[in-house]
């Protein structure tokens, strides 16, 4: 393990940004978001959830993957081949790392999702553990620790006062880390010492949090019966239908594919989509969801029923920014207690 | 079940094909007959499979591959016009350059359950599509499957798709029987008149057989009560379901009833395999 | 990464040929533009003029597409109030198009790049002044950058 | 407040058991003390669920047109902006104002947990009370007593119908509210002052926040059509990539679309997830139409048509160069 | 895809010298859809058309796109040589490359780079062009004319004639109108009712002619060809069929307090009374406000002593609703109040009249049966002053701004008319201007001057003054800037005319427009002067502006003959280029109908099956024979659920992509 002190970090940006984009949370406009480290970046690691979770770096919200050009009878299909560097995603938390594990599942079973394999494989991903948890957390629920170091993460990080500790992973940790060998100190005793007890004491803090009690697990997984449940009724009824929770939700996936017509030549794109649309399965010939408790129904059962059926993980990771964003305030910590996943 | 053709390519991409005929069947059904631009086919599939059709700056949509795969030079795909794709697939030139990628989603069981089985095929106006890709591939292994009914219908005689094959090719099969049916009287017409659940159980099959069902979702409904009514098991029934479908790979989240994805666990379903899942399609 | 993210377009400004569409009223303006040729005036060729029937018909979404696909200018031009030939419709349109181009130069559109004027079917002269006029000032400002879709190919 | 809460409990209670009402829509307790949902009730059990408090900024108005769908008769209960929103559904002919009854509840302005997160206030709070231009609350560390105004939204700041317009019943006399400034639209005027290529370049920036979730537009009481242009790709005016170019298209349009119809509520502003500046678009609008064609009425009149269809004669003219002759 | 063909015209050398046509041509060839293009010297001409014709059969086109000039000059000689060739001649688009193109720019290079963009721009809209069948509508062969005055009895009169039914409708008792009133026309000087009543006969006899007299148009729905007109017919209390006209009932009446309308007040009527003894129909009504039986129940002399019983107190007012294929409005004018004249001391002092009041004294039927007597004392007067404009030409907001156009000639009549009876009678008339344009007007102004020895003053009454039994009149002439006085013993006050006061509440009725002085608004000063902006409504008389009487029969005429020209027809075909709703995307807000100036859209309710459920939505409509194609609401339509045929969104918007190519 090493450590780096707050200081220094602008020069440890810059050495990465040699060879990498390197996106940190930036403070800008009194929001935080994951954003293009410059010089100069306003960098914000206090802020413990950015605005927006880091899933665009591996699923960005618009890409455009082949460009094509029809002439008289000719179709030309150009696939936009990846010129871009590699890339560090630095100050990832738990939540947002785990989220990375669960839509891997999904773009990399087969049939393998190349643009996100390509995405996911240029990339470093360096994690950073929470110490102040917020109210809106409940990464606890799944099983989620704040100082856990998540399947797939490059490098671990843990900011306590002006230190950050910097643990290399994987290899490609190890190969980031020792380019940076320059910039970091070796811990001491002292330091791990006093990792430990942050550690348990956020452990703790997390046990204390309002949503401490929800527990997904204790909800009755019968795929029909919770289906069928009244309860939609009555949860739906405030969701305005927006896609806000959806596009904060760093497990969300659903995209679609669309044409632009550019003039002389178009795209083909994939966006993202939410599954809180009304047109999201709008066919010429009707909807199966026409209504929004089927969406409202569709976005819970999946994350709670229908890709734990497939995976065997929750598609949740807890990470509150959908509590913090819907604007009537239903969210799937509701929806949870009231699909009886509560512990007494 | 992976054909293996496309392990190296990026899924969502698709590749050229050419509109080599465009036969109009109806109104608004044709059969569009796709190649590679170099002649032959664009990869291998299996009865009930489909593939999503391109064309840019349209769009994509996804149809049941028709022909049979023991064809072994093109693909063919019958359409009904209904949508933004559809419509300009019909006003399409012949020799034009359009999209496919596929296959996508499973198939029925040609080579496993229905081996050796006597078969009743339903079919419903356009449904037939899917279907007369089995069927022509039972035909072509005909020593393979025992008896073969075909029960298919449509609103008017002019909308019964692929004529040749249901008023020749087919009966002409061995211990092969078509019923046709229209719904409703019309003059010239010296089939059978009515909707094509009661003409099935009207034709009282008995139930030593497997059904493979395709059609408008109400008749597809109607008929497995009717089958259910002769007797027939669920177990021995297979259906296709169609939801609104982008990327044909089970990723983009739209197409599932439940924890299934249509074009990915689908389109063809048992009947008891349907039974599980949640009443949202 | 992102599609914005792609570089800005860069158009020589020597070189620089404006492009501005006009939708003009089928009873004024256009009439006004046809006798603009019938007296064989002049004004520049990359004027491109669209007919609509009524300057009322003119829809936002028309002028954003044309900024968004690479116009420097946008003109709307009917009929003088008053004159209208479905007797309301510029009423109407006066009103869209004060908030409208009032909109627009709140985003940070240049105001001389959407011109909205009335040009009676008599008004041959004032319909190339006009033109002249607005082409001028566009070219005075350069190329138009702002709204455009990057994605859109000239 | 408690006071409120009985008055509101009692109505419900009331119009519910004598099938005035089938449904009651109002505000129910969230998670934390600085969260109030909307709430649907039609059993008598649930009205005991009822709250009035700060943080009841919600406006509920917008849900009578789904909910009138499955009920007959409809008691909902609307603070001012509200109900201008209310009025605004009604003349878009979305809500039927004889199947409601609107309980009008005059408010003194919301709070937004976001200002006292920023003060770090929301961590252990544990209560809060408004006396008048005062704000009490309680946290671990003891009492404190703040400035109202500093802590409520800035939508509030600029409330100039903090009463209902339109109402039933109304619950409590009209407040006055000390804090109504005279609307200056100081904000637009920021705006206004820069040049073209600032406004530009904030306006760039603003948009290319977006995200494209459509909550400002799904909160808007005046947003209110079956099929919105940006839900129909079919209709080609937009699409769905997250390009500047629609990003600007998007809020643009957004913004014309309710010009002259905006209620002025601020909830668009409130509910974007990217903090984007989005009332001042609507409120640049609003100050040309007040400039223009006077005193700003939307929401007030249900029966009176908008700007945007209407004229005079006499319009102002901002593009006559020269008359012309018939 | 589209079998687009494209046919570029040189118009010898007004485009080709300026435009490369076969650059144009070439470039042209490329577009998507194009499948033939060419170019020809002269498009229009015959061969041009012949090449037309035979490359769409040939070719199978289904779209055509010529680059000629302007569409106003030659879009329906290609529209129709399409339609010849059997191609919807809506499938047909012009770029215009000559008026916006060739004529206007100089440079070749920029020129043909400018034609090919539209060229271009028109490839691209005729693409999304659809094939567009103009509607049929029926026609109503009924006419309805509102106002009964000679305007009206004119037009009413040549609609019957020309074989179709007329409904009349006349808010008072009796036809007629102001004509009725007036003693002697000018400049012939013959008699009003001679030439009148026989009209009036004749219209009451008419077989195609309905009168309905004290009744109003209440409401008025439809459209041209279909109006459908709700007309309330007020009691009368006589019942029309069994009346005698004996007038024994009059006679009888106790009821002698109420000012006669007819006569302007200068006498009293009963309360059951005709206007007039020439009134047609002539059967009396009961003015119920003024019946003793009606304000206290008691009386009934009348149907005491109608032997045809045809009294009926019991009357009530009736609804009648009728279709109509053409309305024509009539309703005529007024004179202005003059109680904000108070210098003229008009109603101060009974010798100061209007005159209106003054045609009723100097008439034979009238009041003093033709004899000129002062009001106030009955004797004759020795000196009658007339003051013209008295109102007219006004800018202060007394008065109206306009001249009322007919008092310089009745002025001069009414001189004529005193003078001949009564040479010895002093007339003076204060003039601003004098104004007689028109047949023998300025002859017969000047006969009562050279002749009659009228004593014309170019120059305004400052006041009248009542002093004892004169009125002591104060002017100035204008000519030589002197005082004038004069004693007079009665003042004529040529009050100017002015719009009736329902006019607009009417217009309203009728969405017709009415202009600032309340006149009915013709569809063009000049080219259509007696139309209206709606279809199908025509004006006639003074109700749309001042107008003296063979004026007004002129183009009562006038209204009639594009009325009959209207029912002639057994179809209206209308603009195909109309807006239309899509109903699945119409969010109801109906803001599109606040705009439409043609009244074109309604709201309707649709049923559509929603799940199982049967859902009420309420829509918008556009009545296609109304709409005129403006598209001022596609723009309202926020989710852009109505378009405007021919002129699309995706049309226009296919336009500007085209030309941002």
């Amino acid at each position: 393990m090493k450590k780096i002190t707050e200081e220094k970090l602008p020069e440890l940006y810059s050495h990465i940004s040699q060879n990498h984009d390197l996106f940190v949370p930036i403070d800008q406009d009194d929001s935080v978001n994951f954003s293009l480290w410059k010089d100069g970046a306003n960098v914000n690691f206090d802020v413990l959830k950015t605005n927006t979770s880091p899933k665009k770096y591996i699923f960005p919200q618009c890409e455009t993957f082949f460009n094509f050009k029809s002439e008289g009878k000719k179709l030309t299909i150009e696939r936009i081949k990846s010129e871009e560097k590699p890339y560090v995603v630095f100050g990832v938390r738990p939540c947002d790392a785990k989220s990375f594990r669960l839509l891997d599942n999904v773009f990399l079973s087969e049939p393998m999702d190349r643009l996100y394999e390509e995405k996911r494989n240029r990339g470093i991903i360096v994690s950073m553990g929470c110490n102040e948890p917020e109210d809106t957390c409940f990464c606890n629920s799944f099983s989620i620790l704040p100082n856990s170091i998540q399947e797939g993460v490059d490098v671990f990080t843990l900011k306590l006062g002006n230190k950050i500790f910097w643990e290399a992973i994987s290899e490609n940790g190890v190969e980031l880390t020792n380019k940076l060998s320059d910039l970091l100190d070796d811990v001491t005793e002292g330091d791990l010492k006093e990792i430990e007890i942050a550690k348990s004491q956020v452990n703790e803090k997390v046990k204390e949090l309002p949503f401490s009690n929800i527990d997904p697990n204790e909800i009755n997984r019968d795929l029909n019966e919770l289906f069928q449940s009244k309860i939609w009724d009555e949860i739906s009824k405030s969701c305005i239908g927006c896609g806000s929770c959806t596009f904060v939700c760093p497990t969300c996936h659903c995209y679609d594919i669309q044409d632009y017509d550019g003039n002389k030549s178009g795209e083909r794109y994939r966006c993202w989509d939410s599954c809180m649309y009304s047109e999201f399965t709008l066919m010429a010939h009707g909807n199966p969801r026409t209504t929004q408790k089927e969406r409202f129904r569709q976005r819970f059962m999946h994350k709670l029923v229908y890709y734990p059926n497939n995976f065997d993980e929750y598609a949740c990771v807890g990470c509150g920014r959908c509590v913090g964003k819907c604007p009537v305030n239903m969210n799937i910590t509701k929806v949870i207690r009231k699909l009886g996943g509560e512990n007494q | 079940m992976s054909c293996g053709c496309n392990d190296h390519i990026d899924p969502l991409i698709p590749q050229i094909a050419v509109v080599k005929s465009i036969r109009s069947d109806t109104n608004d059904v044709s059969t569009f007959r796709v190649e590679k631009p170099e002649g032959g086919k664009c990869f291998d599939f299996k009865p009930g499979q489909c593939a999503m059709v391109s064309v840019p700056p349209i769009g994509e949509a996804i149809f049941s591959i028709t022909s049979s795969p023991t064809e072994t030079e093109f693909m063919e795909f019958s359409i009904k016009r209904c949508g933004k794709v559809t419509e300009f697939l019909h006003n399409l030139e012949v020799d034009t350059e359009i999209g496919v990628r596929g296959p996508y989603g499973n198939n029925f069981p040609v080579n496993e359950e229905l081996i050796g089985k006597d078969l009743l095929f339903i079919a419903g106006g356009i449904g037939l599509a899917p279907l007369r890709s089995v069927i022509n591939y039972v035909m072509d292994n005909r020593k393979d499957y025992g008896k073969v009914d075909i029960v298919y219908g449509a609103r008017t005689s002019g909308d019964l798709v692929h004529r040749n094959e249901i008023f020749a090719n087919w009966p002409a099969g061995m211990n092969t029987n078509v019923h046709l049916t229209v719904d409703r009287e019309e003059e010239g017409w010296e089939g059978n008149v009515g909707f094509v659940p009661n003409y099935v159980k009207d034709l009282k099959f008995d139930t030593n057989k497997v059904a493979l069902v395709c059609g408008p979702p109400i008749m597809i409904k109607y008929v497995l009560l009717g089958l259910e009514e002769l007797g027939f098991k669920k177990d021995q029934v297979y259906t296709t379901l169609e939801l609104k479908m982008k990327c044909g790979i089970g990723k983009c989240g739209r197409c599932n009833i439940g924890d299934k994805y249509v074009c990915k666990d689908g389109p063809v379903f048992r009947c008891d395999e349907i039974q599980q899942l949640p009443d949202e399609y | 990464m992102l599609l914005e993210s792609k570089e800005n377009l860069t158009i020589d400004k020597e070189e620089f040929k404006p492009l501005i569409v006009a939708f003009c009223c089928n009873w004024c303006s256009y009439a006004g533009a046809d006798l603009a040729g019938t007296s064989r005036l002049n004004y520049p060729a990359n004027i491109r003029i669209i007919k609509v029937p009524c300057s009322c018909r003119v829809n936002p979404n028309f002028v954003l597409r044309a900024f968004q696909n690479g116009a420097d200018g946008v003109v709307i031009a009917g009929c003088h109030p008053g004159d209208c030939h479905y007797s309301t419709g510029n009423y109407f349109a006066r009103r869209r198009l004060t908030l409208f181009t009032s909109l627009l130069n709140y985003i940070g559109i240049e105001s001389e790049r959407l011109k909205v004027d009335w040009i009676s079917a008599a008004e041959a002269n004032k319909f190339a002044t006009v033109m002249n006029d607005v082409l001028e000032k566009v070219h005075k400002l350069g190329p138009n950058r702002k709204l455009r879709d990057v994605r859109w190919k000239r | 407040m408690e006071e409120m809460i009985s008055k509101m409990k009692k109505i419900a209670y009331e119009d519910l058991s004598t099938k005035k009402v089938d449904r009651v829509i109002g505000f129910g307790k969230g998670d934390f003390i600085y969260e109030a949902n909307p709430i649907f009730i039609s059993n008598l059990e649930e009205v005991d669920l009822l709250v009035w408090d700060l943080f009841c900024v919600n406006n509920l108005s917008k849900y009578l047109i789904n909910e009138l769908k499955n009920y007959q008769k409809i008691g909902i209960f609307l603070k001012g902006c509200d109900s201008l929103g209310f009025n605004q559904l009604v003349k878009d002919n979305k809500v039927d104002p004889d199947n409601v009854i609107v309980y009008g509840v005059p408010c003194e302005g919301m709070i937004d947990p976001n200002k006292l997160s920023k003060k770090n206030l929301l961590k252990d709070l544990r209560y809060l009370r408004r006396v008048d231009e005062k704000l009490i609350i309680v946290t671990k560390q003891g009492e404190k007593e703040l400035i109202a105004k500093d802590y409520e939204y800035d939508k509030c700041l600029k409330c100039k119908h903090p009463n209902p317009v339109v109402y039933s019943e109304l619950l409590e006399s009209n407040t006055l509210r000390n804090s109504i400034l005279t609307d200056d639209f100081e904000e637009v005027d920021r705006i206004e002052d820069m040049n073209s290529e600032e406004r530009y370049e904030y306006w760039s920036e603003q948009f290319s926040k977006c995200i494209r979730c459509y909550a400002c537009r799904n909160i808007c009481p005046v947003c209110s059509c079956d099929k919105c242009i940006f839900d129909n790709l079919d209709i080609g005016v937009s699409g769905k990539a997250k390009v500047d170019s629609e990003d600007q298209f998007f809020h643009i349009v957004r913004a014309y679309h309710v010009a002259g119809r905006c209620v002025d509520c601020g909830e668009c502003s409130r509910v974007c997830p990217e903090s984007i500046a989005i009332d001042k678009l609507n409120r640049k609008i609003i100050k040309d139409i007040t400039e223009i064609y006077g005193e700003y009425d939307a929401g007030l009149n249900p029966s009176k048509s908008s700007v945007l269809v209407n004229y005079k004669l006499e319009d102002f003219d901002p593009f006559e160069t020269s008359k012309g002759g018939k | 895809m589209a079998r687009i063909g494209v046919f570029v015209c040189w118009c010898g050398s007004n485009i080709a010298a300026t435009v490369d046509v076969k650059e144009v041509a070439k470039e042209a060839a490329k577009m998507s859809g194009v499948v033939l293009s060419t170019d020809y010297q002269y498009m229009c001409s015959e061969i041009g058309q012949n090449l037309l014709r035979n490359a769409i059969k040939k070719e199978k086109l289904d779209r055509v796109v010529v680059a000629a000039c302007s569409p106003r000059m030659h879009e329906v000689t290609f529209r129709k040589a399409a339609e010849l060739a059997g191609l919807n001649p809506y499938l047909v688009e012009i770029a215009n490359i000559r008026e916006h193109c060739s004529w206007v720019h100089k440079n070749k290079d920029e020129a043909t780079e400018k034609a090919i963009a539209l060229v271009r721009a028109a490839v691209a809209k005729v693409t999304l062009n659809q094939e567009l069948i103009p509607g049929e509508i029926g026609i109503e062969k009924r006419a309805l004319v509102i106002g009964g005055g000679i305007a009206g009895i004119q037009t009413a009169l040549d609609i019957a004639d020309a074989g179709y039914m007329v409904d009349v409708i006349e808010k008072t008792p009796s036809i007629g109108g102001k004509m009725a009133q007036i003693d002697k026309t000018f400049p012939t000087l013959d008699c009003s009712a001679c030439i009148l009543t026989p009209k009036m006969v004749d219209a009451s006899m008419h077989p195609n002619i309905n009168l309905h007299t004290y009744s109003e148009v209440e409401k008025v729905s439809g459209y041209v060809g279909n109006f459908e007109v709700t007309i309330n017919k007020k009691a009368r209390s006589v019942i029309i069929e069994k009346c005698s006209g004996c007038g024994v009932c009059i006679e009888k009446c106790p009821s002698r307090k109420t000012k006669s309308e007819f006569e302007e007040g200068l006498v009293n009527r009963k309360a059951i009374y005709t206007p007039f003894p020439q009134a047609v129909p002539n059967v009396p009504v009961i003015d119920r406000e003024a019946c003793i039986k009606f304000k206290t129940g008691k009386c009934g002399i009348c149907k005491k002593v109608c032997t045809a019983e045809a009294i009926d107190f019991e009357q009530e007012d009736t609804k009648i609703i009728q279709k109509y294929g053409a309305i024509v409005v009539s309703t005529g004018y007024d004179l202005i109040d003059l109680a904000k004249f108070g210098e003229y001391a008009y109603g101060e002092d009974p010798d100061v009249i209007t005159s209106l009041e003054f045609e009723r004294i100097t008439n034979a039927a009238g009041p003093t049966a033709g004899k000129l007597l002062r009001p106030s004392n009955n004797e004759k007067p020795e000196k009658v002053v007339f003051i013209q404009c008295v109102g007219s030409r006004d800018k202060t907001c007394r008065g109206k701004t306009y001249c009322s156009k007919i008092c310089c000639m009745y002025t001069a009549k009414h001189a004529m008319l005193i003078k001949e009876k009564y040479p010895d009678i002093e007339v003076h008339v204060f003039y601003i201007d004098v104004r007689t344009p028109g047949k023998n007007f300025d002859e017969f102004q000047r006969r009562a001057v050279e002749e009659y020895g009228v004593n014309y003053i170019k120059g305004m009454v400052g006041k009248v003054f009542p002093d004892g039994d004169k009125l002591r009149v104060y002017g100035v002439d204008a000519l030589s800037g002197d005082t004038i006085e004069i004693d007079a013993d009665l003042v004529v006050l040529a009050a100017a005319t002015k719009a009736k006061e329902d006019a607009e509440e009417l217009g309203r009725k009728l969405s017709i427009s009415t202009d600032t002085n309340n006149f009915f608004t013709e569809a063009h000063p000049k080219l259509r002067p007696v139309e209206t902006h709606s279809a199908g409504i025509y004006l006639a008389g003074a109700c749309q502006g001042p107008k003296d009487i063979p004026e007004t029969v002129a183009q009562a005429s006038a209204a009639a003959s594009k009325a009959i020209i209207l029912l002639s027809k057994s179809k209206l075909i209308n603009n195909p280029c109309v807006a239309k709703v899509d109903e699945t995307i119409c969010c109801g807000c109906l803001e599109c109908t606040n705009i439409c100036p043609y009244e074109a859209i309604a709201s309707t309710i649709i049923e559509y099956r929603d799940h199982g459920k049967m859902i009420k939505k309420l829509v918008s409509e556009v009545n296609e024979a109304l709409c005129q194609g403006c598209g001022g609401c596609t723009v309202t339509c926020r989710p852009g659920a109505i378009d405007l045929k021919g002129f699309s969104n995706k049309q226009i918007l296919a336009e500007v992509d085209a030309l941002c190519f």
